[in-house]
């Protein structure tokens, strides 16, 4: 491989399977990963689509980040929600965006919703279940807008209105109730919001902010905190410490390389270039 | 995420295999120290989906769909599962139906030494929970449970009453509470629409909203069915309606090709 | 003591049909100081006399608190009305464990009545020596009963029992019609002057002796009381002032002579005097 | 038993006024029993980035050597110096690499990351033992006393504070988490990195 | 068995117990105790109610704070109110602190090998008119300390009570110690930030909370009548005084 | 493309001439020079890539020919020589920069590409079974830390930092003409124009927007960079991009 040093091969890498089994067969559990109990949304609507998502990041019943991002950049015109586990759905979406993007330079042409759809299928089938990333993909392509869900195990679905996670169902009562083919922008973008606000304090995995993301034929229109409804209220008291509260027994101070030094590196550099090139 | 009643009141896996090393056929099974001597497992046969109730201005209102299932199968589809213990209170029932009838045969056995005593003294919804909430923390407490979900609701003297009782003995009260899949797909269109207007809700309203989570419900628990009954407590009393048929509109799958890359 | 062939066991009748031991038992209550109850439209009281067998002795208790609601006052065996006690307590529980409700109060009575009845029926036990007034409220309001060893129950607007406890009834009965509509003061002023009818002519009532048992609304003198005006009982120096709204006994009605039995009661029993095995 | 408890150790890492501070315990042991109590977990992988490893001490080791490694043949190759952010992206994909089997690490990290005006910002990353970022804005933390950092730092973390405070806040988060927690302790230290210096403290906390 | 009950050995998957989440503490100070609750009861990921208390009220000098599984708690409450119940006809009085700590230890001990799956912290006034703290574990072990969290967020509230009400790890200025016991006001904005740092970091938190304040009789209670939205539950001023206060906690 | 296991048959087709020289190389270098015209400028606020697209044929359809090529948004690359050994190159080279983005969560510095792509042709020259890639190519790239710079990569894997640079058939004529030319604060505007007219030069045939290829990198404003990534996106703006024919229209207009 070109890049052996500092790259290694693609794909996974199985070396301390062997022994993680036989830390499993001993009984001792592989102990739990992040993950998104998570409310994801997605819906149409008369200009395009729009996709909606919570920001509660959670370990076991411990909230490891309260401003977690779930709509994840798939290209331009396309994003992916994710729920599950949290890395499988950040690399799996990271992944698929980085093929896209290769996929357009080599094609010429802008990326279509179905070709990262079946990219996400194709990988989560490969690995039966095993990656456990659930996802509502959307996007307005030449084809025009399209939504789908794609589940842990490669199978996906088709709707107007999709939903995810842990708020799923909560979610999707609320598009249930209210949602309407050719809504307009606003009236869409109210009913996501309402839809993941209904994840957001129904479902204990959903917490925090809501997200949103309007994709148009013409424009994406990221909405990162679209609604804060959960801001922490100010604290009862400061909890500063005195000086010297901490009784320390040994102390090492390292003065960082003075700014002249580092300028000499950089100013260095020229001429180390200046030697590769001649 | 607990949608069938086959799964109330076992723990909630927290177990899960985090990384999915193991397809869920290999993995090893439970193990319990019983379970080789031991297969009997009880659990609801014949079952009954969601029970809504919300509070409204006049009392409280409470629905549940007319199905009653036997596994997968839609197999009763005329079953009353909204019932009136004396005459200012209703039960809704989810869970097993047998268990059910069994609960209502208690009910209405207090119900009518209540009435012998001729004094005046009457059991009102707030009792009745009670008393249903230690029949069933009794029967979980012998590991015997009337495998239900339960809410009572009522009105009585000037106060309305809601609660909920289920297998385990756990209660509460809330503006709005429903049993089964409702807690999932229900509850946030209730909280949305009663929690905190329960006081200017009206009694058409209050209809209006259930009727609308009873639709919702219906389009997706795939254990219900579009044919329920409301039953309304008020100072009037109880009211048990008869049959409400649901309208569904499936208008949206006209234009969807397929699940996938499908355009025709 | 008079005895006959059909009194020793209360399941036989007599051939006169009454049931001997029973009757009997009726007297040991009478041998109990004596007990009143009233009952206004908002408030039951309950007023007891209290004896104490000598300077070194206490005063007994003639009063027990069944629940926040219910609160008895006794004559008679001291030890048959703990017993009976102690089962409304366990009554007034139980119907707060199961309906969470407190137990209505004629059902309190209704029970130990029917308890009370068994003793008058079957072989081997004996009758209650005790009476009991029992108030309580509920929501149709206060309530007075009577709770006497026959097995008999009844609500009444005002009742004494024990021993003089016609001396009382016949001031009850003479102004009872006025009582719905008394305020806590001056029901407890009525009972009080009831109480006093019991006395023999030398004794007064006074803080010591005499037992004040309260449900509903705090009243004027009275601090402390919980908004529903559960039973409290009041002894000693907080009572002074309700004694001293007493009308002295001068200008009272009169130390009545003891009356004639009433028609269709027991026999009047031979004691006037206390009899101190009883309590 | 998850094997994160097998040699136990707790990192926390917080955001202060132009400066960041890491902290941890320096146990190690062996489940229950205490093996040594200068086992260090922080390890300085460039004069701006410190990485905190919590878990399994052998993948401890192991990790510490492949990420100096690999911030070596990074700095080598590109002739720049590595910044934190792209140190956490390289730490992530590291992990996630053994999605399959993973290395029970879930390493902590802090630095000041450089801006295009030459000033530095900082930076606090973490991720769950197969790589998932966490890029909180207040706080990280990991290891065995995990939910006990989480409740304290909530308590106790106050946003600009200068780096004497930082200190006291972070020294003070961590030995009390620790006190809760069987499988940290036995010592802590703390650093606090500012644009011109690094500080080091050995913290005099309970020993048992 | 006449009932049969070992004939047909059954229902060995289903399990008795469940839990509702929601975090309880309690800070003993010198002359009061404040004891809390959230008021979220969940199963799972869903919440049951948003106001269910966990904290109860059992004479004018105790209160008993029960958390873990809800049909339990409720339950034990009920019977511990009705065993202080007889205490009170027995002896027309109510129980001591202390008798009811040890009445608590016996009856969960009494359902060792079914026990109830419940944390219990009690706290009050004990005769000597101090605050006092009582912490149960599900089986009865229990001991007297100044301050204890239980429940789902215990782990991240029990380490920041002891920085804050212990001064654990904190060297006192010089020439100067840290106070044996906080001020009123000091403790009330402990709890209630403990509170909402638990809210956010622990999902089954939130909702509302509830502050009991037991003050000692015949001592100030610190200025707690000023504060918003405080009741007085006590019925007689002269005596032990108990406060009630409510707060809102986020609700996701 | 592993080396030579020593079996009878592999062996290297690039091996030394008795003088020291690798002749393939040389050979590979012969076939650059006849290929297009293509040149780089580094101006003080950018760089400009552009190549003349000559087609052999005008049956041909030109728009399927894309001889400036995108590698990663702050990458682009340009070439004489074979047009087909210059598609593989480009695959390869956006495959090592995504897989740095996938590593790294940033593009790679161009210095670092460029590394990547001599090294993919340096093992051409040294591998059993393979020739070396008959194409020069001009990167132009910008980063954070050296901000924009220009390569030259030739089929030996050497490679070259450049001001200004020209390969293919003229490449001789286009350097002096550049070396004449070029200064150190040239605008990307003038820039432009001078790669235009030193194309121009000995350009056979009539310059037009279709055969005529043009890639810049901007250098991104001080608003730009502290922006940083676009919100959502978690990638920063584009700083190379190809002109469109328009554009290209315009500038030969004027």
């Amino acid at each position: 491989m070109a890049t052996a040093s500092v790259y290694s091969g693609p794909g996974f890498d199985f070396t301390n399977e062997v022994r993680n089994n036989f830390l499993t067969e001993r009984g001792i559990p592989l102990p739990k990963a992040t993950s998104t109990g998570t409310t994801i949304v997605g819906c149409l609507f008369k200009d395009g689509v729009i996709l909606g998502a919570d920001t509660r990041a959670t370990e076991g019943p411990i909230v490891a980040d309260k401003n977690c991002e779930k709509i994840h950049y798939i290209t331009d015109n396309i994003r992916c929600c994710g729920a599950g586990t949290a890395a499988d759905t950040e690399f799996t979406t990271a992944l698929i965006s980085s093929n896209m993007e290769l996929h357009s330079l080599s094609t010429g042409r802008k990326p279509r919703v179905v070709t990262a759809m079946t990219m996400l299928k194709q990988m989560l089938f490969r690995y039966q279940g095993q990656i456990g990333a659930a996802l509502v993909l959307g996007g307005v392509d030449v084809t025009g807008p399209q939504l789908f869900t794609i589940h842990p195990h490669g199978s996906t679905d088709k709707l107007p209105y999709v939903t995810m996670g842990s708020g799923s169902l909560a979610a999707m009562a609320v598009f249930e109730a209210q949602w309407k083919p050719n809504m307009e922008r606003a009236e869409a973008l109210d009913l996501v919001c309402a839809a993941v606000s209904a994840g957001i304090f129904n479902d204990l995995g959903s917490g925090s902010n809501v997200d949103a993301c309007v994709i148009t034929a013409s424009h994406t229109e990221t909405l990162r905190n679209f609604v804060k409804p959960n801001e922490r209220v100010q604290k009862e008291r400061s909890y500063t410490f005195r000086r010297g509260t901490t009784e320390w027994t040994k102390e090492d101070v390292r003065a960082l390389v003075v700014e002249e030094d580092i300028t000499h590196i950089t100013g260095g550099r020229g001429a180390e270039e200046a030697m590769d090139t001649s | 995420m607990d949608h069938f009643p086959t799964n109330w009141g076992r723990p909630r896996n927290d177990a899960f295999d985090a990384y999915g090393t193991y397809p869920i056929h290999q993995r090893a099974p439970v193990k319990d120290t019983f379970a080789e001597g031991v297969q009997h497992t009880q659990q609801p046969i014949v079952t009954g989906t969601s029970v809504l109730a919300i509070q409204y201005k006049d009392g409280i209102m409470m629905a549940a769909d007319n199905l009653a299932s036997y596994g997968s199968l839609a197999r009763f589809k005329d079953v009353r599962r909204l019932h009136a213990v004396g005459t200012s209170t209703v039960i809704g029932a989810s869970g097993d139906m047998s268990d059910f009838q069994a609960i209502q045969s208690i009910l209405d056995d207090l119900v009518t030494d209540e009435f012998t005593h001729g004094d005046g003294h009457d059991l009102g919804p707030a009792e009745v929970h009670e008393y249903l909430s230690r029949v069933m923390y009794a029967r979980r407490s012998k590991i015997n449970p009337l495998w239900n979900s339960l809410l009572v609701g009522g009105f009585r003297d000037g106060k309305r009453f809601l609660g909920y009782v289920d297998l385990l003995g756990t209660t509460y009260s809330a503006p709005s509470i429903a049993t089964g899949y409702g807690a999932y797909i229900a509850i946030p269109l209730l909280r949305a629409a009663v929690d905190g207007k329960q006081d200017q809700l009206t009694e058409e309203n209050a209809k209006k909203i259930l009727h609308e989570c009873m639709r919702v419900l219906f389009y997706r628990d795939a254990r219900s069915l579009d044919k329920y009954q409301i039953a309304t407590v008020s100072a009037a009393g109880v009211t048990i309606s008869d049959q409400i048929q649901i309208e569904t509109a499936w208008g949206f799958a006209e234009g969807i090709r397929g699940y996938g890359a499908q355009t025709q | 003591m008079f005895r006959n062939t059909y009194d020793s066991d209360n399941t036989v009748f007599s051939p006169q049909g009454r049931l001997h031991q029973v009757e009997y038992a009726l007297e040991a209550v009478k041998q109990g100081s004596a007990a009143v109850g009233l009952r206004s439209k908002t408030h039951a009281i309950l007023l007891a006399l209290k004896r104490s067998f000598g300077e070194l002795a206490s005063y007994q208790q003639k009063m027990y608190r069944i629940d926040d609601h219910v609160g008895i006052a006794i004559a008679g065996l001291t030890s048959d009305a703990r017993v009976l006690s102690n089962f409304m307590r366990q009554q007034a529980m139980s119907s707060r464990m199961l309906f969470n409700r407190p137990a209505p109060v004629n059902r309190l009575v209704g029970a130990i009545a029917d308890k009370a009845q068994v003793n008058t029926q079957e072989y081997g036990r004996r009758p209650y020596g005790v009476g009991l007034l029992v108030i309580g409220q509920d929501k149709q309001g206060p309530h007075l009963y009577e709770f006497s060893p026959s097995g008999n129950s009844y609500e009444y607007y005002a009742m004494s029992i024990g021993a003089r406890s016609q001396s009382a009834k016949t001031y009850l009965e003479k102004h009872y019609e006025s009582f719905a509509d008394c305020t806590l003061e001056e029901l407890i002023k009525h009972g009080l002057h009831a109480l006093r009818e019991t006395l023999q002519q030398d004794k007064e009532l006074t803080i010591n002796n005499t037992s004040l048992g309260i449900i509903g609304p705090g009243g004027a003198h009275e601090e402390n009381v919980t908004a529903e005006g559960d039973f409290r009982i009041l002894e000693g120096d907080v009572i002074q002032v309700y004694l001293d709204t007493m009308t002295p006994k001068e200008t009272a009605e009169g130390a009545q002579a003891p009356p004639p039995a009433p028609a269709g009661a027991p026999q009047a029993g031979t004691g006037d005097e206390d009899v101190q095995m009883a309590e | 038993m998850s094997i994160m408890e097998y040699n136990g150790g707790s990192v926390i890492a917080m955001v202060g006024k132009d400066c960041v501070a890491i902290a941890s315990d320096l146990r190690l042991g062996n489940q229950a029993l205490g093996i040594s109590s200068n086992f260090q977990k922080i390890f300085q992988m460039t004069d701006r980035i410190f990485l905190g490893l919590p878990g399994l001490a052998t993948d401890v080791t192991t990790l510490k050597e492949t990420f100096r490694y690999r911030v070596n043949m990074y700095t080598i190759k590109e002739e720049r110096e590595l910044e934190p952010e792209t140190f956490a992206h390289m730490v992530s994909s590291a992990l996630y690499e053994r999605r399959f089997g993973p290395y029970f690490i879930e390493p902590v990290m802090c630095g000041l990351q450089k801006t295009h005006t030459g000033e530095y910002k900082p930076f606090i990353a973490a991720t769950d033992l197969i790589g998932c970022l966490n890029f909180a804005k207040d706080f990280v933390v990991a290891g065995t006393a995990s939910t006990k950092l989480y409740g304290v730092a909530e308590g106790l973390w106050e946003p600009d504070l200068e780096p004497e405070d930082l200190f006291e806040t972070c020294a003070q988060t961590l030995l009390n988490a620790v006190d809760r927690d069987a499988y940290s302790g036995w010592g802590a230290e703390v650093y606090v990195l500012t644009k011109d210096k690094v500080i080091r403290r050995t913290l005099k906390g309970r020993m048992d | 068995m006449p009932d049969g009950s070992f004939a047909h050995p059954q229902q060995r998957q289903f399990n008795p117990y469940t839990d509702n989440g929601g975090t309880i503490l309690a800070i003993a100070g010198a002359d009061f105790t404040v004891i809390a609750g959230d008021t979220r009861q969940s199963e799972g990921y869903s919440i049951q109610t948003r106001y269910a208390p966990k904290v109860f009220r059992l004479t004018d000098r105790a209160v008993l704070a029960v958390n873990g599984f809800a049909a339990d708690g409720n339950m034990f409450v009920k019977k511990v109110k009705q065993r202080l119940e007889w205490y009170r006809h027995a002896h027309a009085k109510d129980m001591p602190l202390r008798a009811i700590a040890r009445l608590i230890q016996t009856m969960l001990y009494a359902q060792r090998f079914f026990p109830y799956y419940v944390y219990n912290i009690l706290g009050g006034i004990e005769e000597d008119g101090s605050g006092a703290v009582y912490s149960f574990d599900p089986v009865g072990s229990y001991e007297r300390e100044a301050c204890r969290a239980a429940g789902a967020a215990q782990s991240l509230v029990q380490p920041f009570l002891d920085n804050q009400i212990y001064f654990k790890n904190q060297k006192a200025a010089p020439g100067t110690s840290h106070p044996t016991h906080l001020p009123l006001s000091d403790v009330l904005s402990i709890v209630i930030d403990s509170f909402t740092s638990a809210t956010e970091r622990h999902i089954e938190v939130g909702d509302g909370l509830e502050i009991y304040v037991v003050v000692a009789r015949g001592r100030s209670p610190q200025g707690i009548e000023g504060i918003r939205g405080v009741q007085e539950l006590s019925a007689q001023p002269n005596g032990d005084r108990t406060f009630i206060l409510r707060r809102e906690l986020k609700k996701d | 493309m592993a080396t030579a296991d020593g079996g009878a048959y592999s062996y290297s087709l690039t091996v030394f001439s008795p003088s020291g020289k690798l002749v393939q190389i040389e050979h590979a270098l012969a076939a650059v020079s006849s290929g297009t015209t293509s040149l780089g400028i580094k101006a003080s606020n950018g760089i400009v890539i552009a190549t003349e697209k000559k087609t052999s044929s005008i049956l041909i359809d030109d728009t399927m020919i894309d001889k400036v090529s995108v590698i990663c948004p702050n990458i682009g690359i340009v070439y004489s020589g074979m047009g087909p050994d210059f598609r593989v190159l480009v695959a390869k080279a956006r495959k090592s920069a995504q897989a740095y983005w996938k590593i790294y969560g940033e593009y790679p510095p161009t210095k670092v590409l460029v590394q990547e792509i001599a090294t993919i042709m340096q093992q051409a020259t040294q591998s059993g079974g393979v020739r070396p890639y008959g194409v020069s190519l001009l990167v132009a790239g910008w980063d954070i830390t050296r901000g924009p710079s220009l390569y030259q990569v030739d089929p030996s894997g050497s490679f070259w930092a450049w001001k200004a640079s020209a390969i293919g058939k003229n490449m001789v004529n286009a350097k002096t003409f550049l070396e004449k030319r070029y200064n150190d604060d040239i605008s990307l505007e003038d820039a432009i124009h001078t790669a235009l007219l030193t194309l121009k030069e000995g350009f056979e045939g009539h310059m037009t927007e279709k055969t005529i290829e043009i890639g810049v990198i901007t250098v991104p404003s001080d608003a730009d960079l502290a922006a940083g990534k676009i919100e959502g996106t978690g990638r920063v703006k584009p700083t190379f991009r190809k002109l469109t024919e328009e554009e290209v229209r315009d500038y030969l207009a004027m």
